[in-house]
């Protein structure tokens, strides 16, 4: 270990944030770069499947709630895409990666959301999942990351509340109502349950991540905490988890739950979900079809700026 | 006759409503990041005016219709909004060149019902004009920076803004419930927002380095009385859908 | 169980129904005349087929619904179509592929249900099947045509088809349905369907000069279960608009 | 007059019909082409007001019968069109006339179809109209022109009568419904009057028509007979006929009706109706989309073509 290399890991045990100036070894850097963009990537395609309902909420006020979360999630990959600039590379080139399949976004926004009620499972089951899953990373040891959690968990604190509170909703309503809560509790369980990640022993990079602080808990212990909080939230509103081994062990003091289809996990990853290539085409097309009018802002400030110049001569 | 001012309301509602959902179909596809947060932006202020228009139609009715009935509960045939409102989002350029055209009136239109002799009314234009103002210049700006930025974005504007001209006439014609609401000093008479409203255009066409389409251009209209473009039954069918699909639900 | 037979007979009606509700998005928009009156005719023959699936599965169900309140009153859940007859038309080359894949299926299917143990199955195969046989001639022919005809078709014809692809395999994947439809001899194991089904593509695919897709690809499924894709439910909002809009109303 | 041309007007007052293969005045060659490919146009372009409702029918029946409609008028466009072509022009070069505004197609269709009940109105008055006006061309000198509307007249009638049935339906229904129905005929009234043209005071070609016999009744004769087979049916529907003016006059056995408004026809016809700009867009972007299935069509025939001369070869 070079002495630059035993300072770095020393402030990094030191509880001592890395801000962008700092020197940084190159795979912090990159294992870096690759989590944020993929966060800030799934922040961008995760406008999708919501935006799927918003033009058919059930009433205003539900839409200009949904419409305002969707917002806060471009918002949240503005503020990501911006941590990761902080890392030496740019925006256009985290999208060309996007765009080129190359750079991955969470394959939970691979599932079709069918029901008005997925708004409500979103909310609930994949938000609540993404807050602990971040909840840790404000403390995490890259400044320019934990501070834009900070700002990201705040906003998904909310989100999670209203996703619960549409399937209150849902639950005190009709029959038909409740049925269409119940369907989306059982298509959103397992992925969300998934959206850890694979179990700890299966997971390459998880100790050199720990080592870097940019991974503070295992993916088993958050995925744990994640069935913990919800299946008394599932009880509270009388849907039935769709997992027939899920039962409370009073020994631990935790639920224990059955196996999960990692190879559907797999098989998504791959590309072979129900939305992989739709979600990633409808991107790819917005971009595309958006190039002249980026072009066109170009152009205008390089006038600008030529005639900024020219002005002296002119006058 | 409270009609007339239920009529007036509905159509201030049916704008904002019409317009703001044909924006949130931009959801997650605009041309850039900060475009769809700012589109959202529209949309979500659009939305929350709707809302207080219907809320005062609704008391004023006095039928019990809350803001949901008003919005998912009539046809087409009711709807009271500009055909330009209902006009397809086209390519991102249509998108602006709607906008910009509404938010120019839209905004001297509220700039005046501020002033109306009905407190209520005053007190919604209150709210929407700070929001409207924003909208104003965001869309102007956005015009005169393609307009005059590149060959291509010049000439999407260029035609985005010829498209929808013969959309604008229809706001400055007064009915009978316009007549009535100027009467009243509720509203300004439509026709008098064409002045500035034209100087406002004409002035960012021309830092846009754009064309004025001809000011004899033959307008379309119907839309404030019930009769739209094919385009408004699509919009409304798929907005509606829940709550016709599921009567009486509580969402 | 009768639940079987009715949720079969639902499967054959939605996708008669929703295949034929894409194909008149098509009208007065095709590439050619003739393509107009050929698509219409298609989109005809499945409506009515759609009509006679439906008529005898209420019969069957014994609520008292009758064809259009199958086809107006089920929310997306409830429809039993594959996923491959609700996606977009796209252009018309997506729609000759989806055609063609669903055509090739469709065939061999009620060829095997003219020999169901249900008469009145067997009786509406029968009259389907002359309907059907034109079809696959059709889409066949064409499928041949573009891909053995300019760069430009042929490149767009095998995008198409590759594209599709990955929504053919549910045809031949049995659920307890289908199970219990085999165990009474009312229709053919799906699976069976593949053989002459895959005979019948690859001979269209290999006179067409085009690549087979990869016999392994991942295979999409759950539209008969009720699982669709998002596209459903904007086309049903679309179609069941009046029906919901004006409950109980005779048309 | 020359004797070919003498004997022409002569074949035609004996009510003998014009071939294709005959010999025929240059005039009346192009105003054949004119009426017939206006007519040919009116049929492809009508299609798209009634496929607007065709995926909203309210029952599988309705949605069968409109669609039955739309294909029998894609028809009459082949028939048509095929007419035109005996005149020695393409449908290629008429489809070109039409794409570039060139000819014109009947302005009715440049009203939108805003409800369902308009597919009731429009078979009623338009297709009723239409009807009124094609029957005498059954009668017409030109053969194949003749011979074309006798099949037209024998579907429109099926299709006059289908609309009146949806009319009929409404007016039995809901308030609402006879509501909507009113709502079409208030919107389709006049427009379907305009159909027969402007007054023949105004009418400039009508004289040299009629001496060919390819216009047999005046343009108010034609009118006036709709106007008296129309409003009974209205009267029977429990509808109002949106005419102060209207009134029965004993005496002449015909109704009076109002003046029409001809600067409205004159603006629809000069490109200001409501649909004039979309619905031409649509056939335009129909047929610009549609370009590389008809070269690949014809790329598979000339290579089928080849391939038949290659085979005495390759045996």
């Amino acid at each position: 270990m070079s002495p630059e290399e035993r300072a770095f890991q020393e402030k990094i045990d030191a509880g001592v944030k890395i801000e962008p100036k700092d020197w940084m070894l190159e795979g912090y850097r990159k294992t870096l770069i690759r989590q944020i963009s993929q966060h800030a990537h799934s922040e961008i395609v995760g406008q999708l499947p919501e935006g799927n309902w918003v033009t058919r909420a059930p009433t205003l006020k539900r839409k200009s709630i949904l419409l305002a979360k969707i917002q806060d999630e471009a918002g949240h990959g503005l503020y990501l895409y911006s941590a990761a600039e902080t890392l030496g590379v740019s925006r256009d080139q985290l999208l060309a990666d996007l765009h080129s399949g190359k750079a991955k976004y969470s394959s939970i926004f691979n599932y079709p959301t069918l029901s008005w009620a997925d708004m409500g499972a979103i909310g609930w089951l994949v938000d609540g999942s993404a807050i602990i899953n971040q909840i840790p990373l404000c403390r995490c040891s890259y400044g320019p990351y934990a501070r834009a959690m900070i700002r990201v968990c705040k906003e998904e604190s909310f989100h999670a509340r209203q996703g619960y509170d549409i399937m209150m909703a849902l639950c005190k309503g009709t029959p038909e109502q409740k049925q269409m809560a119940q369907d989306a509790l059982n298509r959103w369980w397992w992925p969300s349950l998934m959206m850890f990640g694979p179990s700890d022993a299966e997971s390459i990079n998880s100790a050199q991540s720990a080592q870097w602080r940019i991974k503070l808990f295992s993916n088993d212990e958050l995925r744990q905490k994640m069935v913990d909080q919800t299946v008394p939230q599932a009880e509270y509103l009388g849907l039935t988890v769709p997992d027939p081994d899920l039962k409370w062990n009073e020994e631990t003091g935790h639920y224990e739950f059955g196996e999960i289809d990692w190879s559907e996990f797999q098989n998504v990853l791959k590309g072979n979900g129900p939305c992989n290539r739709e979600r990633l085409r409808t991107r790819v097309q917005a971009w595309e079809d958006g190039a002249w009018f980026r072009d066109g802002l170009n152009a205008y400030a390089d006038k600008q700026a030529a005639r900024k110049t020219q002005v002296p001569q002119a006058a | 006759m409270p009609d007339d001012k239920f009529n007036f309301l509905l159509r201030m509602g049916d704008n904002a409503l019409v317009l703001s959902q044909r924006l949130s179909q931009w959801c997650g596809k605009g041309p850039a990041l900060e475009e769809d947060i700012a589109l959202t932006n529209v949309a979500l202020d659009l939305l929350g005016q709707a809302r207080l228009w219907f809320a005062y139609a609704g008391e004023l009715e006095g039928k019990d219709r809350d803001e949901d009935q008003l919005a998912f509960l009539r046809d087409a045939h009711d709807f009271r909004n500009l055909l330009l409102v209902e006009q397809p989002n086209g390519t991102y350029a249509d998108t602006l060149a709607r906008q910009f055209y509404f938010d120019s009136w839209h905004y001297f239109l509220l700039q005046e019902l501020t002033k109306s002799s009905d407190a209520r009314v005053a007190d919604i234009a209150e709210k929407s004009i700070k929001e409207v103002s924003y909208h104003l210049r965001r869309s102007g700006d956005l015009v005169v920076r393609l307009g005059d930025g590149s060959e291509q974005s010049r000439s999407m504007m260029q035609a985005a803004l010829d498209d929808l001209w013969m959309y604008t006439g229809e706001m400055f014609k007064a009915d009978a419930v316009d007549e009535a609401m100027t009467a009243q000093s509720i509203a300004p008479a439509p026709a008098d927002l064409h002045a500035p409203w034209l100087a406002h255009v004409q002035g960012i066409f021309e830092e846009a380095t754009l064309v004025l389409p001809p000011a004899n251009a033959w307008m379309q209209q119907g839309g404030r009385q019930g009769k739209h473009t094919e385009h408004l039954g699509y919009l409304l069918a798929e907005m509606q859908f829940l709550q016709r699909a599921y009567p009486g639900a509580q969402w």
